[in-house]
């Protein structure tokens, strides 16, 4: 008994130990929450990547204020639950004077409330729920933007289809819709905003449709199209389901004008690699393209493919983390020390140009403390993902009318 | 007319999908009398397994059956008597320890292939994936018809040793009366590992047919094992015609549920239906079938 | 004045009757004796008494109560105590905590349950092995337990089956004792299902034969074992294996 | 030993311990995080081992309960602002609530069925939670600004609802409850025939299980301010990791779940944080590997558990000090 009271108050003295963060001068640590494991793990990957190759190029560069950037990875394993026990230790224990990362809506809504609860600025670059960026979800005012501990980089999801709307008004042919969405927060929320879209663009949607992540046989959803024939198809999917629901609708032999994802799995490469010569002259709306006239975006596009995998290339996600961490080291080198709030001063005072696109946070509608962009449309031309919209960016011609029983062949 | 033919040709091609999955299932827990629910784990290795033939060595998953078969039945086996087949004389407050075994079992099977694959999706790109052909306007997915007719034969092939050869009639003695089974000499110990090895390698045959169908990644499991118990239940303890029903209908239950009343729905109509019997026809199909 | 009755009882499981109109009545202060060869439906009759199995036609009435239908708790309640032939001891509790169980029909309290389950451990011959656990207990110890944990329920009638099956002669005397004395110190009416004929011949106030579910005979022990019905069932196949001196 | 108001004086010894844990660790908000995880799975290791353990009706559902406290707590705010705490008085009872029907269901059940039907219940909430918007708000859960930043507060509430579970478990197991509980595991036929209305207990078990399981949902709505079907009403990581804690700490014993959440959260968060940032990284990776065969080997060698089989355990810890010294 003697023996087990001993070992365990050493194992207190050890942990106590730990617990406490030595200060150390010569770094500067950020905590970074992504899904490293489970479901959504390809996209914590692709973002972790991005984040490291922005913080070799910074600490190459000279580091910040001369000090060496350091990313914590905390892996949210794409769990609401988890993200906010990450958030939690980054904050107490790693004691990081700022977040960024946040992958799925839910998890990064979640975690949000932990960072603002407890003062830290938490720089979002994916989760897209509009919630996010609206204080009325954290009991707090629109005018309430000085105790508003929540960034945002990339557009909210009701903004995607921004760029789409350009490109949908321009087809006159389109009248009809039927949505498709997995019923997740991206999911639902992608969905009403679609809807929203539609109405302002006189589309008729004729059903509004979830299924379950890793539904095995998606007949029954597509057969609506089959018999509805709606002339768009809109659907909100991560990687494989969206790879499942194109082979399927290949496979029943569906034609509707248009096949449109909503970013996310759609602009994947391994959406290609799955779903094959079904994901051909599908659309989807997106945030971000190599080709895009954006200063470092094509630099950033080539250095990841060099340092990684080349069958892989970096989507809108990995930008996004890659963008994020040059948001982070610019806000850091204008606050007046290392602490939450002088970094959250300098946040609100951040007015840049990144491989994203430009960076300022402003207030709008329900939201402060968003980065208010333009939305991109691309389109699988011959295994490529090529940028079709706006037209005076885009390099390719959008293919339009698509002739499916020749492209299935 | 045609969306109720083309939901029916789904529900049946998925539903013979399922019925294979729940095969193995229905014959562990007829003779072992637990909840295997490893099931689904079980399933996830024997897919690793199939993607890592045709991945580093290009052999083609429905050839890969021949191998993952045997694999997973020694494995299963080295499970069954190592890890399952000790507890069955031993005394504990709860007589479902085999069953939380099973549950141990499955853990460890995800988290390894958590630790060796990552969590990546995996899939298999072959030259029939993205396949289908054609009767008029239905279509007809070419993997889920090579699936169901192999799932059709490898029942019959499992019904005809069940009942046309002496170990095999001697798990169905063991299924039907075990202290029965072993007053007429049949060893019910070597037959209990035995069958957890035979209802595993259903299994994973199951799986090889799965991996061209769908994707891979290591927590794929447990939506498989909730199917297998929903057929077993619904097809009546250790009975393989009833399996094959019962898989049959889940299959076309879940289809047209989707179709007609909600996809989101889809899987909570399974469970519902499996509760259902559960309470109020137990027995399932067994009842009509008798095998 | 007759405790328990039953008329015309009868059970059918699918095609098979097992219990074929079965009509006898129980006095208060008696021991009944049941016998018959194998599978005559003793044990049954039994079963379809506390409700085991639900009845196909007939009734039971017990101290004035229809117990046809009742669930087998209340018939406990009601004052019917049973043992069962294939022993169930609460496997992993002490004798004494077996036998608090059935204490606590009556006894609201743990010390209440703690007192009834202490007498009825010394009334038979229990109190040495009262902390060991019930699962561990030999052969003889698990059938005066069943009766220990029955006792406790404060029975007015108490429906033993083959509590003497397995006991060796001195065992046996004991058992013998326990059961008379039970009568006639607790004054609880008995029904007694039993093979070994020394004992239930010695013992019982009437017999009751059946054979193949329906009755042959009835009447002192020594009017049944000179009926020529008896005889004949146990002289039929069943002889052999039945009428063993110790079986 | 002798009874200090109804706990023994070890016990009481244990609770200011637990009482003072959030000091003796330094203060900090992570570790006393990791004991408020401790204290929430000994509540429902509690409930569960009480209705399973004690019973013998093991429930693969518990989640059901667990999730239903939680929405208890948070619906209301969700739709009229009222405040999750009410949900610490409303979260059992919600979940008493659903005992009653499921049990009319699932206790026609018995053994692997029983088993079935109560995860099959918890699967159809689930699935029913997520889909049914209008009222839950779906898969995007609710969220809810949490009250107090400190711990403390959560932890002496968590603390106490532990303590409550513990000391009913306790007192019902030495009265009329606890025996026919018992006796209902050991044989029902033998508990009916003593007159025991063992369909009513069973109830009566349940309710007590699922009230404090409900409790614990509805402090996990309190103290997390976020739920989402998929959490709450989770197979693996509620349903079943309650029962592991369960057969960790000790099937049927009072200490067991304690024991069991106690071992479950500190060598789950040991390896997930590779050992608190000390080993290499790789290892946080193993977090539920580690975990799982722990699983096989305690029912393997230990099937009592921890406090179960305590006996053993020091048996074989004394013998290896016996080899030490010769």
């Amino acid at each position: 008994m003697k023996r087990i009271i001993a070992i365990s108050f050493a194992l207190f003295m050890l942990l106590n130990l730990i617990g406490c963060a030595k200060d150390d001068n010569s770094s500067i640590k950020i905590g970074v929450l992504l899904p490293l494991t489970g479901a959504m793990a390809k996209f914590g990957e692709m973002e972790k990547n991005s984040f490291e190759l922005a913080r070799i190029e910074i600490n190459a560069a000279g580091g910040v204020k001369g000090r060496d950037l350091v990313f914590v990875y905390e892996d949210d394993t794409g769990k609401p639950d988890v993200g906010r026990m990450g958030m939690e230790k980054l904050i107490t224990v790693d004691k990081v004077p700022m977040i960024t990362g946040g992958y799925s809506s839910s998890v990064t809504f979640a975690a949000a409330q932990v960072a603002q609860k407890y003062r830290v600025p938490f720089l979002v670059n994916t989760g897209s729920v509009d919630k996010i960026t609206e204080p009325e979800s954290f009991d707090l005012k629109i005018s309430d933007a000085d105790k508003f501990y929540i960034y945002r980089l990339n557009p909210p999801v009701s903004e995607y289809a921004s760029g789409l709307e350009g490109f949908l008004k321009n087809l006159a042919s389109v009248e009809t819709a039927i949505i498709f969405h997995e019923n997740t927060t991206f999911g639902t929320n992608g969905a009403k905003a679609f809807a929203i879209s539609c109405e302002r663009l006189g589309i008729e949607v004729f059903e509004i449709d979830s299924y379950t992540e890793g539904t095995v046989d998606f007949k029954p959803l597509l057969l609506k199209v089959k018999e509805q024939k709606p002339d768009l198809v809109y659907m909100i999917s991560y990687v494989m389901d969206a790879a499942l629901l194109m082979k399927q609708s290949k496979e029943l032999r569906l034609s509707p004008k248009l096949f449109v994802g909503a970013g996310a799995g759609y602009t994947m490469p391994a959406y290609r690699e799955n779903a094959g010569i079904a994901s051909e002259k599908t659309i989807s709306a997106t945030l971000w393209h190599q080709s895009l006239p954006v200063p470092g975006a094509t630099d950033y596009y080539n250095a990841y493919i060099a340092k990684y995998d080349d069958k892989s290339p970096p989507d809108y996600h990995g930008v996004e983390a890659y963008a994020a961490a040059y948001v982070v080291k610019d806000a850091i080198e204008r606050a007046q020390d290392f602490k939450s709030a002088s970094i959250k001063t300098a946040l609100d005072g951040t007015d840049m140009m990144t491989a994203f696109g430009p960076v300022k946070f402003i207030a709008y509608d329900a939201k402060i403390n968003q980065n208010k962009m333009e939305t991109y449309v691309v389109q699988w031309i011959n295994g490529n993902l090529e940028l079709i919209w706006p037209k005076h960016l885009a390099k390719v011609e959008a293919v339009y009318p698509i002739d499916w029983n020749a492209e299935w062949k | 007319m045609e969306t109720f033919v083309q939901t029916l040709v789904s529900g049946i091609l998925i539903g013979g999908l399922y019925a294979i999955i729940g095969i193995g299932m229905t014959l562990i827990m007829g003779v072992l009398n637990i909840i295997n629910l490893a099931h689904g784990q079980i399933l996830m290795l024997s897919m690793y397994i199939t993607w890592v033939l045709w991945t580093y060595f290009g052999i083609d998953p429905y050839i890969a059956i021949f191998i993952t078969i045997p694999i997973v039945f020694f494995i299963a086996e080295g499970i069954s008597k190592f890890l399952l087949h000790p507890l069955m004389g031993k005394d504990s407050i709860l007589p479902e320890n085999q069953v939380l075994m099973t549950v141990g079992i499955g853990m460890v099977l995800v988290e390894l292939a958590r630790v060796i694959f990552s969590s990546d999706y995996k899939s298999v790109q072959t030259s029939y994936t993205n396949k289908s052909w054609y009767l008029g306007t239905i279509s007809f997915n070419t993997p889920l018809t090579i699936a169901f007719i192999i799932s059709i034969i490898m029942t019959v092939g499992l019904f005809l040793f069940l009942t046309k050869t002496d170990t095999g009639r001697s798990v169905r003695a063991t299924a039907q009366d075990k202290s029965a089974a072993a007053l007429m000499g049949i060893s019910t110990g070597k037959i209990t590992v035995l069958t957890y090895g035979l209802g595993s390698a259903l299994d994973a045959a199951a799986g090889s047919l799965l991996l061209p169908i769908y994707y891979l990644y290591p927590d794929v499991g447990p939506l498989f094992t909730v199917k297998a118990f929903v057929i077993t239940i619904l097809g009546g303890l250790g009975s393989t015609v009833g399996a094959i029903f019962g898989g049959l209908i889940l299959g076309l239950a879940e289809t047209f549920g989707a179709t007609y009343i909600s996809m989101g729905y889809r899987d909570a109509i399974g469970l519902i239906i499996f509760l259902l019997v559960l309470v109020f026809f137990p027995g399932g199909l067994k009842r009509f079938t008798k095998v | 004045m007759s405790i328990l009755k039953i008329d015309n009882l009868t059970k059918r499981f699918g095609g098979l009757t097992a219990v074929d109109h079965v009509s006898l009545e129980v006095n208060e202060g008696e021991i009944l004796g049941l016998i018959g060869p194998n599978g005559s439906g003793k044990t049954t009759i039994f079963n379809l008494i506390n409700s085991y199995y639900p009845v196909s036609s007939g009734t039971i009435t017990f101290n004035g109560h229809d117990i046809t239908h009742m669930p087998t708790n209340r018939i406990a309640k009601l004052g019917i105590g049973r043992t069962f032939q294939v022993v169930k001891p609460l496997k992993r509790l002490s004798v004494i905590e077996n036998i608090m169980v059935g204490a606590f029909a009556r006894e609201k309290t743990f010390s209440g349950a703690r007192k009834v389950a202490t007498e009825v451990l010394e009334f038979c011959h229990l109190d040495g092995v009262a902390k060991m656990k019930a699962g561990s207990l030999p052969i003889a110890g698990r059938k005066r337990l069943e009766i220990a944990k029955a006792l406790a329920t404060r029975p007015l009638l108490l429906l033993l089956d083959e509590t003497a099956a397995g006991l060796n002669p001195t065992e046996l005397v004991q058992a013998i004792s326990i059961i008379k004395n039970i009568r006639t110190e607790l004054g609880i009416t008995i029904v007694i299902v039993e093979h070994i004929m020394r004992v239930i011949m010695t013992i019982s106030d009437r017999i009751h034969a059946i054979a193949q579910g329906a009755t042959i005979a009835e009447g002192t022990p020594a009017e049944v074992s000179v009926d020529p019905a008896t005889i004949a069932a146990y002289l039929g196949s069943d002889f052999k294996a039945e009428n063993r001196p110790d079986a | 030993m002798k009874k200090y108001l109804l706990l023994e004086k070890r016990e009481w010894i244990i609770l200011g311990g637990a009482a003072l844990a959030p000091w003796i660790f330094g203060f900090s908000p992570y570790f006393q995080g990791l004991l408020i995880l401790v204290l929430m799975w000994v509540v429902l290791g509690n409930s569960w081992n009480l209705l399973a353990g004690y019973t013998g009706q093991v429930s693969f559902g518990h989640a059901a309960f667990f999730g239903i406290g939680a929405y208890a707590a948070a619906i209301p705010y969700h739709h009229f602002k009222i405040s999750p705490w009410w949900g610490l008085l409303t979260g059992g009872l919600a979940a008493v609530i659903l005992g009653y029907f499921l049990g009319k269901l699932v206790f026609r059940l018995r053994g692997p069925y029983f088993a079935l039907g109560t995860l099959a219940s918890g699967e159809i909430l689930r699935l029913l939670f997520g889909e049914e918007e209008w009222l839950t708000n779906g898969h995007n859960g609710i969220l809810y600004m949490t009250t107090f930043i400190s711990k403390i507060p959560y932890y002496y509430l968590i603390l106490f609802i532990a303590m409550g579970s513990l000391v009913a478990v306790k007192v019902i197991m030495k009265s009329k409850l606890g025996f026919y509980f018992l006796s209902i595991r050991e044989d029902q036929e033998a508990a009916e025939a003593l007159g025991i209305d063992t369909t009513k207990y069973k109830n009566i078990a349940l309710a007590i299980s699922s009230f404090f399981a409900g409790l614990a949902g509805a402090f996990y709505m309190i103290y997390m301010g976020f739920v989402d079907p998929e959490v709450v009403f989770a197979l693996h990581n509620i349903s079943i990791l309650t029962i592991l804690v369960g057969i960790i700490g000790g099937v049927g014993t009072i200490w067991g779940p304690a024991v069991g959440a106690l071992i479950m959260v500190f060598i789950q968060e040991l390896f997930r944080s590779s050992f608190f940032g000390v080993g290499p990284q790789w290892v946080s990776q193993l977090h539920s590997l580690v975990f799982g065969a722990l699983v096989v080997v305690m029912i393997l060698y230990l099937a009592g558990g921890v406090v179960g089989d305590w006996d053993i355990i020091r048996k074989k810890f004394g013998k290896k000090r016996v080899e030490g010294q010769g």
